[in-house]
């Protein structure tokens, strides 16, 4: 096993908050790796799993704000969090940059997330000591 | 005008089991006939002592104790599936009508649904 | 510390098509960490005999599943780091 | 059978674009509907399926915008579009009106749809000869 | 015209565990149409025998199954929204 | 480090599908060895003639005629899946393999994974 310094996860998410749990499970995942001294290295939205960079969520007021509560992880802990570019597009899911280049009406990505494409997975794959996904159940 | 509304998939991982409680709840609130019919993985939204804090939700055991308040007429649960998910009387939730989900149970309501 | 050559991650329901070809092809050098809906199989009759199985506590409490972990070992996200990390692959069903 | 001139429909779409053919086929539907001269009462999106809403998808060029279809559907036969507010909420489809309550960045909701309650479902549902559930498949 | 009592409109394949339940709960008196991934039962051994049974051809097309359609009648969208209008009730599973 | 992706997803109902392919593709592209793996329903993405015009969508046949130019490995399918669906040499398109999918398979594969 590696040196817990050295070890780091690449988190693959393709479940939507409130249609799946995969956004909560993954968060409950990261903060124990973190709390366990190991490094997050990104993490890749994909498919329907890129809803969760929404900045236009606004659940009922006792529930938990999925979107917000991982922007905060991804700010608190310095972790890239990256939607796939064409999962993005396909889903209505765009920053400043492509609400211009397609003269779409608004941008709706919330930050700290950034858009980018399949690359970004391929590399923590190769990098990460471990890539895990966190797909919708049932 | 009854309306059976039909929940297939286990409580916490998907949304669509409350969205479908939402359905029903709906159409009391219209003065409209409704009842709920759990099949399948679905059963496993009646078993006693959810404890659902640990993953950042609320119970549903909790939503589903509002369903007589709100008016909906009978919980039901096929049979067969409770079987499968070792649920029977000393772990089912109350109010809950056990049924055999077959083609008869259908012809009693006009309108059947999912939530998705 | 157990030895585990793949951890299989299993969060569908016994129902669902996806848990029968997981535990087809889980053998008995492997571990079964069962999550979301997964837990259910500690509820259904045919509950899977892979090498090693896990529950996330988390997820059998929110289902009241949480005293019929059978033989099954309860694990906290810690343990599910833990055994990601123990495990020489980690295979998401 | 109802004469063909009285006939109304309620159609219920579930399953997002992309994510489900959902959207598609009752599109088809929706058509064949119109053309034998019957009349759709209103589209209500529910679920997953109020992302069929959204006015920022751009997929690529020699893929259908769905969204836009549905839209250009709804205005040329007059047909109500009704996104369920909770679905919507939790999702992040939000109009104006909503993007000003919950202080959100932008609203991303397309023309003609609108955002409305579970009402205009029961509505339907009393009032339509038939109501057709659209659900996410395999 | 073809008297149906409830039309079931399919669109979960064979391996989906809903149209299991929705096989079990068809009559001899009911419709049976097959769309999206339920033109599957097509190609799949278990070809189910509903009273009548129907599959939407675009979808049978698109999944390389516009041939095979059997004993089930191939209908297009305007033969849906008919059929939709002749049973007496409508179940889309 | 070769990987394998798998599609237990029918095609056109769901998009899973066709981003798996994407990243078997991307994979390739990154000079990543990368395998294809369809089970279950999955299977019927490898019929003959598909024909997808009638709902608007393109043909996943000719995607996946492109994975031998992108360096995809090979196109693997489950043998009793392919049986279910009435799928054999003269039904498959060109370049499947048949295998059993089982524990043994996996053991070929650094990582193993599903687009959704």
């Amino acid at each position: 096993m590696a040196e817990t310094a050295s070890v780091t996860f690449t988190l693959v998410i393709t479940g939507a908050p409130y249609s799946s749990q995969a956004p909560q499970t993954a968060l409950g995942f990261a903060q124990a790796a973190v709390d366990a001294g190991h490094r997050i290295d990104r993490v890749f939205l994909y498919g329907d799993g890129v809803h969760l960079a929404s900045a236009l969520c606004a659940p009922p007021s006792d529930e938990t704000n999925w979107s917000e509560a991982w922007s905060q992880f991804l700010a608190d802990h310095s972790v890239p969090g990256v939607a796939c570019i064409a999962s993005a597009l396909r889903r209505g899911l765009v920053n400043e940059t492509e609400q211009k280049r397609y003269e779409l009406p608004a941008a709706n990505l919330r930050a700290p997330f950034e858009i980018a494409g399949l690359g970004e997975w391929v590399e923590g794959r190769i990098k990460s000591t471990r890539t895990l996904y966190f797909h919708a159940g049932d | 005008m009854s309306t059976l509304i039909m929940i297939d998939q286990p409580p916490y991982g998907a949304w669509t089991g409350r969205e479908a409680l939402d359905m029903a709840f709906s159409l009391a609130a219209f003065d409209q006939p409704a009842s709920l019919l759990f099949t399948g993985a679905g059963v496993n939204w009646l078993r006693q002592a959810q404890e659902a804090g640990g993953i950042g939700q609320k119970s549903v055991e909790k939503n589903l104790s509002a369903a007589p308040i709100f008016g909906i007429e009978a919980i039901l649960a096929d049979r067969s599936a409770c079987n499968t998910y070792g649920l029977d009387e000393n772990s089912l939730i109350e109010g809950v009508t056990l049924v055999d989900a077959d083609a008869v149970l259908l012809t009693n309501y006009d309108h059947t649904a999912f939530a998705g | 510390m157990t030895a585990i050559k793949t951890l299989h991650i299993l969060n569908k329901s016994p129902d669902h098509p996806r848990a029968a070809k997981c535990l087809e092809m889980v053998s008995r050098e492997d571990g079964l960490l069962l999550i979301g809906g997964g837990v259910l199989f500690l509820a259904a009759a045919k509950l899977p005999d892979a090498g090693k199985l896990f529950a996330l506590s988390p997820d059998a409490d929110a289902r009241g599943l949480g005293h019929l972990t059978g033989n099954a070992s309860a694990v906290d996200f810690n343990g599910m780091v833990a055994l990601s990390l123990q495990a020489q692959r980690v295979i998401s069903w």
